[in-house]
């Protein structure tokens, strides 16, 4: 009874910062398709970003978290995943969702305020976005749970920031994902913030992917800024998960180069010299210096695409907008499938309050 | 003067919820507990409905410390009923994710008092799912808990804590009497397609033996039961101080005071038509729990009758609560507890009355 | 008739809690928003006092993301204000370790939606560690929280869940409704004894300005501010709604009602006896709160009405609170708020009745 | 930015089930009245546990966790704290805090049902008996915060159960302690059981200790029943926490040789040779022999101790069988430093009611 318990972890990055092989390609980059609907997924997302902290600053929006930087993550998540995969997200999640078939309206209703936003019917069974810290996590657990109860080979994809990884649930899903032999992938978008808080102080573990180590699980770094790396590392998890039914944690390690939500004043705690360097390392770039050097982009088309992408969203705008207000009863309605005796006289009430909806906006 | 309702204590079925077509057929007649018949509800369930799936701490191979789950692992294997690793927060946030998927969990806290670290999944989630989704995804879930004193345990596991979950929008609490009630509010509670708290008076687990026929029948949830019918006041109350109160009817109406006994049984949403109802006829009304007086369900109630019936009162609405202090350990715990002579003494303080 | 209080509404004092006689200076008056006023007794009460220490999330550097504890890490040092990992239960469980060891843990939890995960910590142990050991170790501790609706924030950034924490025994909450009473009660809830739950109505944290005096004067807990005084009817609320409630009765007085209205200020213990004074005189009463209205604290109060004031009761005692569901996304939030046409609704059908 | 972070996890045994040497004794263990000391406490132990399960069979006692095959954990820490240290325990760490100068009456009226048990006067400041599973973690590292910021050089040493480490709290405290660098010992009584769940039904992580991994912070295994080993272990811990403000994580291997508590009937889910194979490494009989083997002990001086000890548990039982009972108010008073008024009618009530306080008796 003696012995010593040997783990390591690995960083996967295949593109450097100028977009330069560091490693050679994985045979399903042969999929130009593919590689190029990273690319549209990601330059869409990021004006989609750009509308919605327009919208906020006129005061057409509620508080936005911004995904500036970290597109490469959400759009990898949601390429790799198949259509019966579930999708248990976070609040930066937005690329996924887009891919997954839900309309950037609802997108802008759920973060202008308007609970429909929520209702993704488009996503099946996805979860809706998620606002308390880490606890969708366990949730995934809950559904990969059910996946594997009704014999089912889709898996879940959950996600989380580096500030998330502090909270006990995290751990709690973690370990659960291990010892039920789950089918569920963890990532860990690692924007180096949380709100004011840098990573060295929310911990003191040198990578969070060792988190996994704790679990009994698998666990591995990669470059969140290098589309290759990280979808490379989500598909392979994916498909430990749906083969094997086994959990994997990624850490995706990016950097968020906005502000924390349109509420927040990044430069209040953040060195701007910091930020700088990392604007050095954002995705898009870097993605689109790779696909010139793979002869897959030109200018003609990155201008084609961004005039494309506008009036997409310029679309989703107008629907966002023009869409009727929900009837005031509607805060009752949804509450339970059979509405309680008790609350028909507020749900009445409510419908003389009708006008007065109007007060909040 | 005071009457029994039917044997098997059944009220009037609520038109608003008709009773559920199993198709179960009649069994015979089952002796049991109440923790039995809870049992007895989840086999039943179990056997019917093959989304049920038990979880928590304790539940499969050794049936739940009270034995609650008794032989459910046997009788439906290990994939329908989990043992879960030492959370809490866990199991709710399991059970929250699985409910989302079409299974419905019922789930176990092994005591009240470690409910805690579930509240953020049961508050910020299962009570808000169909709201926030605006009805695509749902949340069918069952989260039962043994609750309240009684049973000499130690330090946190006595505690009656129901109005804290009662205050949140989207929860329904229910809280049975009897091993009837128990089987038949428990069917309903699974069947509910949004999430129930489920909390069950271990002091009264064993305390008495009933006769059920485990034909699957639900009783309804959002009802109160009128356990006794009277004129002179109305006793409302719940859970283990049911006992309590039944025994005080029986000595009042020895004297020829008939009191109209109230189980509120679903503790939110309370059925107050039922509680008014009574409260216009008896004119006078006091409330028992045994959970702190104050910010205790019992103080809804009265609200409500202060709103709603300020002109039917002929006395002071009395409330018997614990007291507004940390439960104490064993020893002191029957100091704690409302007794018997403590709702007897207000009920004849409000008949005192004016 | 309406009188106004002092200008700086402080109360009577009352004489179980005599003012702290702080060693401090006057120092002149400062102008100051409410949450302006939680900094100023923050920096009063560090200067004053080396054991107290702030710890939360994205307190230190960035000064809270409502500015509450700007520059007390420039001017207490980072060993006494502590950005914390992202984890309220650790919050928690730090600030109960830290009191029981003599320091004065001032804790943040950045809304009061997500202090769920600490309710096992502040329920289970801040509340019942000097219970627990006999008054060997104490727990003076004080978790503020904002709280409330009304700034158009996202899902879980409005809720009043006050109920939840006034049903604890051995907890203190505490609500400032001004900028004068916000710097009175935080010096008074850091320096009591035991826990106390602080909870910041962020509606309006800039909503007026007063002028303050840094003079370490605390206010007392457990005591109700009695704002307006009149004859006609009582109205009892707390927090953000007060604003409400005053706008309403200056709008009755122009119609010659008289309104007393009371700022309850600390929920839980009540200070009934104000209360109760009030209806002694008025007759009448309602209560305005944020949180739904079935099991929020104005059923308490109710409560203790139709139990101790019944044949002082002219009128039914009507409460106004937020409806029973899910506080709805920004854009119906104030479809769900209790308005001041809403709180004066119930008054006029209060004062026609009867 | 590539590479590998590597770790491991080593087990530390000295003594073999039979008590023989595996390894060459560490210097401390010159110190004979030291290694008197871990037995004797650990034979007192087993007789305070005999005596309460006893006591609790004739309904004299509450419902009490039995330590039976775990005492040499608890005595270590017990032995290894400095009087000015802080315990935060569990509710198997009765040893220790008999060590830290607890009275066995005061134990006995915490699990008979007195909250009197809870005052442990002469423990300056240690926590109470905690039973919320791993709340006492997060304290701890709050207590450690403190004493930090004060100045002092005292260390906390905090203990949990196995199962505790699939709680969130455990996670959070170890990755505070990590990241603020905190003078802190983790212990965990891996027992192998939470009531009915093996081990391998918590977690799929091969140790424990891995779990510090996850906070990077230190962590090792020991033999749990190997005294040697325990209390070296724990000793350096404390001196590293001590001297360089470190925390470390000890995972202690042992067996819980009991029903989880007197409620419990461990057979119903448990194999009876399992249980027999675990008594054979159980500590107390593997530290006598080894005492034996050193010619530091005898049957004459074996006996002398079982008398003594013997005699310190019956006083104790007289003392706690015989005390008054608290008067009822005292079940108010203690709630608040200042009794609000409100509460004053409710505490007349009950001074009306001290006789009916038996009731519950
Ligand atoms: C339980 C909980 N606590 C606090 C908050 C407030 N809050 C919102 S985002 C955030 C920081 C999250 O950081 P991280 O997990 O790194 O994600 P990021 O926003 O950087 O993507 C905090 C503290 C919350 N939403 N939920
Ligand atoms: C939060 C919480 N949940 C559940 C319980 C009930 N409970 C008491 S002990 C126990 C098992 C603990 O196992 P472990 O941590 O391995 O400690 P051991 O008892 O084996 O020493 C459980 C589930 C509790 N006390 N606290
Ligand atoms: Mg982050
Ligand atoms: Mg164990």
């Amino acid at each position: 009874m003696r012995g010593r318990q040997q783990f390591s972890i690995r960083l996967l990055q295949y593109l450097d910062p100028q977009g330069k092989l560091d490693l050679p390609l994985p045979e399903w980059t042969s999929n130009t398709i593919l590689l190029l609907a990273i690319y549209e997924n990601m330059v869409l997302a990021r004006l989609l970003d750009q509308k919605a902290i327009a919208l906020q600053r006129t005061g057409q929006m509620g508080t936005y978290p911004s995904i500036l930087g970290q597109e490469a993550i959400s759009v990898c998540i949601g390429l790799a995943m198949a259509k019966h995969d579930v999708l248990v997200p976070y609040y930066r999640d937005t690329p996924a969702q887009i891919i997954r078939g839900i309309s950037l309206a609802e997108i802008f209703m759920y973060w202008g305020g308007d609970e429909r936003g929520g209702n993704l019917n488009t996503a099946s069974r996805d979860l809706p976005t998620c606002v308390p810290i880490a606890t969708q996590l366990t949730q995934a657990a809950g559904v990969a749970v059910a996946l594997k109860i009704k014999g089912e080979d889709s898996v879940v994809v959950t996600t989380c920031g580096d500030g998330a990884t502090s909270k006990g649930d995290f751990m709690e899903a973690l370990n659960l994902a291990g010892v039920w032999d789950l089918p569920i992938v963890f990532v860990i978008n690692n924007n180096r913030w949380a709100i004011s808080v840098p990573l060295e102080q929310q911990t003191r573990a040198a990578t969070l992917a060792q988190k996994a180590i704790a679990a009994g699980i698998e666990g591995i770094q990669v470059d969140g800024n290098d589309p290759i790396a990280v979808y490379d590392a989500i598909h392979q998890a994916i498909e430990r998960a749906r083969k094997d039914k086994q959990p994997t944690l990624i850490e995706a390690l990016s950097y968020r180069l906005s502000d924390h939500t349109t509420a927040d004043d990044a430069s209040r705690y953040r060195d701007a010299d910091e930020l700088k360097a990392h604007w050095q390392e954002e995705p898009i770039l870097r993605f689109q210096q790779f696909l010139h050097q793979q002869g897959l982009w030109n200018a003609g088309q990155e201008k084609a695409l961004q005039q494309q992408c506008l009036q997409v969203v310029d679309t989703a705008v107008d629907e966002y907008l023009s869409v009727d207000a929900e009837p005031a009863t509607a805060i009752i309605d949804y509450l339970h499938a059979f509405l309680p005796y008790t609350l028909e006289p507020q749900r009445v009430g409510l419908q003389g309050k009708e006008a007065s909806a109007l007060r909040g906006d | 003067m005071t009457s029994n309702l039917s044997a098997n204590d059944t009220p009037k079925v609520d038109p608003l919820k008709p009773a559920d077509s199993s198709t179960a057929t009649r069994e015979g007649m089952t002796k049991c507990v109440l923790v039995e018949a809870i049992n007895l509800a989840l086999h039943h369930e179990m056997a019917r409905d093959p989304t049920v799936v038990i979880l928590g701490e304790d539940v499969a191979t050794n049936g739940g410390v009270f034995r609650a789950t008794l032989d459910l692992k046997q009788a439906f294997g290990s994939e329908r009923v989990l043992d879960t690793p030492l959370a809490e927060g866990l199991i709710a946030g399991l059970s929250v994710g699985m409910a989302t998927q079409g299974l419905k969990p019922v789930a176990e806290i092994q005591f009240m008092g470690f409910m805690f670290a579930a509240l953020e999944q049961i508050i910020c989630h299962a009570a808000r799912m169909r709201n926030r989704t605006r009805g695509r995804l749902t949340c069918p879930l069952v989260v039962r808990m043994p609750f309240g004193g009684g049973i000499h345990a130690p330090e946190h596991h006595s505690e009656s804590t129901e109005a804290l979950l009662a205050h949140i929008p989207g929860l329904r609490v229910v809280i049975p009497s009897s091993a009837t009630r128990a089987y038949g509010l428990l069917l309903a509670a699974i069947r509910d397609p949004d999430p129930v708290i489920f909390l069950e008076p271990k002091r009264i687990y064993r305390a008495q033996t009933q006769h059920i026929c485990d034909d699957g029948q639900a009783l309804p949830l959002d009802t109160c039961f009128t356990l006794r019918e009277g004129e002179d006041i109305t006793l409302v109350s719940w859970g283990a101080l049911i006992s309590e109160c039944t025994q005080v009817v029986d000595q009042l109406s020895a004297q020829g005071i008939a009191v109209e006994l109230i189980d509120v049984a679903t503790v939110s949403p309370i059925d107050m038509n039922t509680i008014l109802q009574s409260v216009a006829k008896t004119g006078r009304c006091v409330i028992a729990h045994e959970a702190p007086k104050t910010g205790g369900i019992g103080g809804e109630i009265a609200a409500q009758l202060a709103e709603y019936a300020l002109l039917d009162l002929e006395a002071p609405v009395l409330r018997v609560g614990g007291y507004d202090t940390v439960m104490p350990y064993a020893k002191k715990e029957a100091l704690y507890l409302p007794s018997a002579a403590d709702i007897k003494a207000a009920i004849e303080r409000v008949l005192a009355f004016g």
